[in-house]
């Protein structure tokens, strides 16, 4: 017994992820705590992007589940649940069966490596952002097999469409994702003029915060405008990646009903829906950690000193109350009728409770702990309001172009940006070996 | 039973043998040219297993002998051997494709003409 | 470059070892028993991805994840690719086995007999070793042996690997183009 | 290479060699899809993802309406041809009450010609609207169908108010107008100009400039002028490959030759010509409202029409510019209370001929695009 305790304790006060310090009890702690997230994450990503997606476009969305549309998300999730579970006759009852969870174990396995700060992450692995890279490509074969076994047209053209689309990007993607890696071990320029700690470089997702945190960069404005091309891309085919508008193809609603999952409908479906917006949230997690400093505050280095250190030790705090105080001012402008009452209450309930984990955030104990996972899901946030605003806005790429995109013009791009950061990185040496044949 | 729980090389090296019987068996006995190609990839995947099963042993040996915390080659040499698999199955494809478009079978023993 | 993860030696080696390596058997008999291709494909994802788990356990991070990225995320979606554009359909009524099946059994039993009878009679040549030692940046030492200055003993063959592909490449355009 | 046109789409005897070379495709689109605007069914015959040929079948919301109208006076038939472009119900009915006054030998009074064009144009922005907000649609932006439906809404309520209908509005009878424009019409139609102005400009801003709006239009479901005439096109596709042809100016009718209006043409005939095109009419069509509402005549508004029609022997061609495109009414007259026959002209059904030649070699998106930007109501196409 005094053995358990010892093991559950010893954890405390190191400063590893659990993962690395071999620590299963709380590395089934931290598991459970990011799946949790993670699903609380694509429920609040459910309602957000109903509300968000009708206030751009002039109405109003969920407004009569819970005040505000709040339970929406959890009407459709019970919804969803008591539906009839359908297999075609004609399909492949094995393959159907096992597709959904092959696309959900291969969005959900990726949360593993991904640092929500420097030790709240499962583990830290040597090869951490191949794994993430690795792993979430393995949702092609669960959408192929998903189109295939549905045996009818549309799916099978969906499937197609899509693994295609995903095997492209990923070409684009893993290009982008060099260059940050290379960027890791090089030195930085002029004003970022600070020196890389090792030769080597790394793949480990959080060696690469700590490369940026070193730098005093993040990799977005090292070899201005290199990073940033890096990330322009890497953006764009995270959105592809991910089959989401205006990449949204393989859900072309209007030439192919649904796209590999038409067939599919409950709780099967639901499956396919949470490893969409999980996917959407670790693609997201890749290019905050690669490009935009991961669980890093804005400006670690420019404000640093204790000051900076507790004033924006205030902002998570700070936001939940903000977020608090607008559902409060909501409250207010809940028409004050009976058939309200209930609703008036539970809005002001729901603001209370934002507002008492702002105020326990503003604690200085508990958001020094809280902050880098802060930081991390605000930037994580800002990507996936933008996913909902490229929804909003763009018109549908057709397939060809979609590939051309890809091929002809990311692609291209990539390579030579990967060439041009080895050379801006290595300019040295390229001189030295020109200063020595030019003197021989 | 100490044997068998205290994992050794040995015990990758017999798990790399099953697999390859496996890919025979599959090679030797299928007719549908796609499960012959994965076979092959089962076979080259039991070879990948001993080699780094291998290199994991020659890193524990010294240095003298030439192992080493560096000494890498068995996994180096499966990295060879996955592009060399990609390369086969690439070209293998094509070939079962345009095999599939003349004779519209997937027979392996109905390829049995030099040239159409 | 992280020294302290090597510190802690893998907990439960064997129970893990003989859930991967059951997966990897299971799938490889599923792999050249089933009459369709695509759960044929499918078993044989479940051993490579099995595979690259017995990788991670060989301190092989680095191929595990190439393993992961090419195998399972890139060689077995051709297939798939391949096996849909196919009619399986008529595949699956036909015979299953080629007619010497009797005598690839009997090859391929002979060749198992070797195996055991070597491994039987050779026990002693065979390594027996116990991996306790530590684990270095193993994506970094691959590099160096692949590319490094003074230690990159198989650049050159890298590059014949790279030459290899694109005529894999280009091979297998010009093999299932219809028209070029 | 024959000419794609004297093939039929469905053709296929072609000999299939095998299964590989022939992933000729045969997909059915519809009746039930999301894209097709109602119940149109297309069997699509695809090479991967290239349209080798289609073919629309259609009838499926055939309710009868020529057939009703040789048993029905010509009064009584008047709220039926709304029903048909029910988008544009107006437009219809004007084009039959014109008709029907033509062979009567009447004219409406100018006040109510004033109303009808108005009105009329009004309706065309709606029709307009709802166009541009299920083509964005198609196209995946999903966003102008809200603000297009917004502002359409503006247009409804002044239909509601002036005839108490929205959608199938029967505003015009023959011989001019029941209802006298209520209190405050010509101010409510002044404020819907000023306020739809702008509001048309954020569309364009939304789409005009959209790089992906443009890969998606442009260059797509191109048809040339004299393909156009060959297929009886009209409207704003015919005048989107170039043929400056709008009934309005080429034949006026209502009292259309007393307003300033340009008519808007394309060069290349694709769907973006064809966008553009349409979103200029929004603004000339906004010219023509402005000019009538400043312009309207005091006096009746209806001529003087006999009690029970019976139209002298003879029969009767009469089309307009409806929002689609041409609206004609061919109208026999047996001198009895009733129609002998009447035939429609409708400009979706001639419009959709169209589609096969315009979607050929393109792609299956291109068709969902091509679909939206031929503009086709399948209550007017079925009838």
């Amino acid at each position: 017994m005094h053995d358990l305790i010892n093991y559950i304790t010893s954890y405390f006060g190191s400063n590893l992820t659990p993962g690395a310090a071999g620590n299963f009890f709380w590395a089934t702690v931290y598991i459970l705590l990011v799946f949790v997230g993670l699903s609380i994450a694509v429920i609040a990503m459910n309602w957000l992007e109903r509300k968000i997606l009708a206030h751009m476009q002039v109405r109003l969305g969920p407004m009569r589940v819970g005040p505000h549309g709040l339970l929406q998300p959890i009407a459709d999730a019970i919804k969803l649940l008591l539906k009839e579970d359908i297999i075609p006759a004609e399909a492949d009852q094995l393959v159907f069966w096992i597709a959904p969870f092959i696309v959900v174990l291969a969005a959900f396995t990726v949360f593993v490596v991904v640092p929500f700060g420097p030790t709240s992450a499962i583990t830290d692995m040597n090869i951490g952002i191949l794994f993430m890279l690795g792993v979430s490509s393995l949702s092609v074969l669960g959408i192929v097999t998903a189109g295939w076994a549905s045996n009818s047209h549309y799916p099978l053209i969906g499937a197609l469409r899509s693994s295609a689309q995903m095997v492209s990007y990923e070409v684009a993607m893993g290009l982008a994702v060099v260059s940050a890696i290379l960027m890791t071990s090089l030195h930085g320029l002029g004003f970022y003029g600070v020196a890389a700690s090792g030769d080597t470089g790394t793949l480990s997702m959080i060696e690469i915060v700590n490369a940026q945190m070193e730098q005093q960069t993040w990799f977005i404005f090292k070899f201005f405008p290199l990073g940033l091309i890096a990330f322009t891309i890497f953006a764009i085919a995270m959105v592809a990646e991910t089959n989401r508008a205006p990449f949204d193809l393989p859900e072309a609603e209007s030439e192919l009903t649904a796209g590999f999952h038409t067939e599919y409908s409950g709780f099967r479906w639901s499956l396919f829906f949470l490893a969409e917006y999980s996917a959407m949230i670790a693609v997201s997690s890749i290019a905050v950690t690669l490009w935009l400093g991961g669980w890093l505050r804005p400006f670690p280095n420019a404000l640093a000193g204790r000051t900076w250190d507790v004033i924006f030790s205030f902002f998570p705090g700070l936001t939940f109350l903000a977020l608090g105080a607008i559902t409060f001012y909501n409250v207010a402008r809940m028409p004050r009728h009976p058939l309200f009452r209930i609703q008036t209450m539970g809005l002001a309930g729901f603001g209370a409770v934002l507002g008492l984990i702002g105020v326990v955030l503003l604690i200085p104990e508990i958001s020094s702990h809280v902050q880098n996972v802060f930081w991390f899901s605000a930037k994580v946030a800002a990507f996936m309001y933008l996913y909902i605003w490229y929804r909003g806005t763009f018109p549908r790429y057709r397939f060809d172009q979609l590939m051309k995109v890809g091929w002809k013009v990311l692609l291209p791009t990539g390579l030579v940006l990967l060439i041009l950061t080895a050379g801006v990185g290595m300019r040295d040496e390229i001189w030295d070996l020109l200063q020595r044949v030019t003197h021989s | 039973m100490d044997a068998m729980l205290h994992i050794s090389t040995l015990h990758y090296l017999v798990l790399g043998a099953a697999l390859f019987l496996l890919g025979v068996i599959g090679v030797l006995t299928r007719r549908n040219v796609v499960i012959v190609l994965m076979s092959i990839e089962l076979i080259l995947n039991a070879v990948n297993l001993n080699l780094v099963a291998l290199s994991r042993y020659w890193q524990g040996m010294p240095a003298r002998m030439g192992g080493g915390a560096g000494a890498l080659h068995g996994q180096v040499f499966a990295i060879f051997v996955i592009t060399d698999a990609a390369a086969e199955a690439a070209v293998g494809l094509g070939i079962l494709i345009a095999f599939f478009r003349n004779k519209e079978t997937v027979n392996i023993d109905e390829v049995n003409l030099l040239k159409w | 470059m992280n020294p302290i993860v090597a510190q802690n030696p893998p907990v439960a080696t064997p129970f893990f070892f003989y859930l991967l390596a059951a997966a990897m058997i299971i799938g490889g008999i599923l792999v050249i028993t089933r009459k369709n291709a695509v759960h044929s494909a499918l078993a044989l994802i479940t051993a490579l991805l099995a595979q690259a788990g017995l990788y991670l356990m060989l301190y092989a991070p680095f191929v595990a994840a190439v393993q992961i990225l090419l195998y399972a995320g890139g060689i077995m979606v051709l297939f798939l690719f391949v096996i849909m554009l196919i009619s399986i359909e008529r595949t699956m009524k036909e015979r299953q086995f080629n007619s010497q099946w009797l005598i690839g059994i009997v090859a391929a039993a002979a060749l198992g007999g070797l195996f055991i009878t070597v491994f039987t009679k050779g026990k002693s040549l065979f390594p027996d070793g116990h991996f306790t030692y530590a684990e270095s940046g193993n994506t970094q030492a691959v590099a160096d042996l692949l590319y490094g200055p003074h230690t990159g003993m198989y650049m050159f063959s890298f590059e014949i690997a790279s030459l290899l592909l694109l005529v894999a490449i280009i091979g297998a355009v010009v093999m299932a183009k219809k028209r070029i | 290479m024959t000419d794609p046109r004297t093939l039929s789409p469905l053709d296929l005897d072609t000999p299939d060699k095998t299964y590989l070379d022939a992933n000729e495709l045969v997909i059915n689109m519809g009746p039930q899809h999301p894209a097709t605007h109602g119940v149109l069914r297309v069997i699509l015959r695809l090479d991967g993802e290239k349209v080798l040929g289609l073919e629309c079948v259609i009838g499926y919301l055939h309710r009868g309406v020529e057939k009703i109208a040789e048993n029905r006076t010509y009064t009584m038939f008047n709220p039926y041809v709304d029903r048909m472009d029910y988008v544009a119900a107006v437009s219809n009915g004007l084009g039959y009450c014109e008709a029907v006054e033509k062979l009567l030998s009447v004219e409406a009074p100018p006040r109510a010609q004033y109303i009808r064009v108005i009105l009329t144009e009004l309706n065309r922005i709606a029709s307009h609207q709802l166009w541009l907000g299920t083509h964005a649609l198609d196209i995946g932006a999903i966003t102008p169908l809200f603000y297009t439906f917004r502002d359409r809404e503006e247009i409804l309520k002044i239909f509601e108010k002036y005839c108490g209908a929205r959608l199938t509005t029967h505003a015009f009878r023959i011989g001019g107008l029941q209802y006298e424009a209520y209190d405050g019409f010509e101010k409510d139609v002044r404020n819907f100009v000023k306020f739809v102005r702008p509001k048309i400009d954020e569309y364009e801003e939304l789409l005009t400039t959209n790089r992906i709006w443009l890969e998606r239009t442009k260059g797509v479901g191109v048809i040339s002028g004299k393909d156009c005439i060959a297929l009886g096109v009209t409207g704003p596709v015919l005048r989107a490959s170039g043929v400056k042809w709008d009934l309005r100016k080429a034949q006026p009718y209502a009292n259309y030759k007393n307003f300033d209006f340009e008519i808007p043409v394309g060069l290349n005939g694709d769907t973006y010509d064809r966008y553009i095109v349409r979103m200029q009419e929004f603004r000339q069509s906004l010219r023509i409202i402005e000019q009538a509402v400043e312009g309207i005549p005091e006096g009746p508004i209806m001529a003087k029409v006999p009690k029970v029609m019976k139209p002298p022997v003879g029969e009767i061609y009469h089309s307009i510019e409806a929002p689609k495109g041409e609206l004609g009414y061919f109208i026999v007259s047996d001198g009895s209370t009733q129609p002998y026959r009447v035939r429609v002209r409708p400009p979706s059904f001639v419009n959709l001929q169209a589609l096969d030649l315009m979607c050929r070699n393109q792609l299956v998106a291109d068709v969902i695009a091509v679909i939206g930007t031929l503009d086709i109501v399948l209550g007017e196409v079925d009838r």
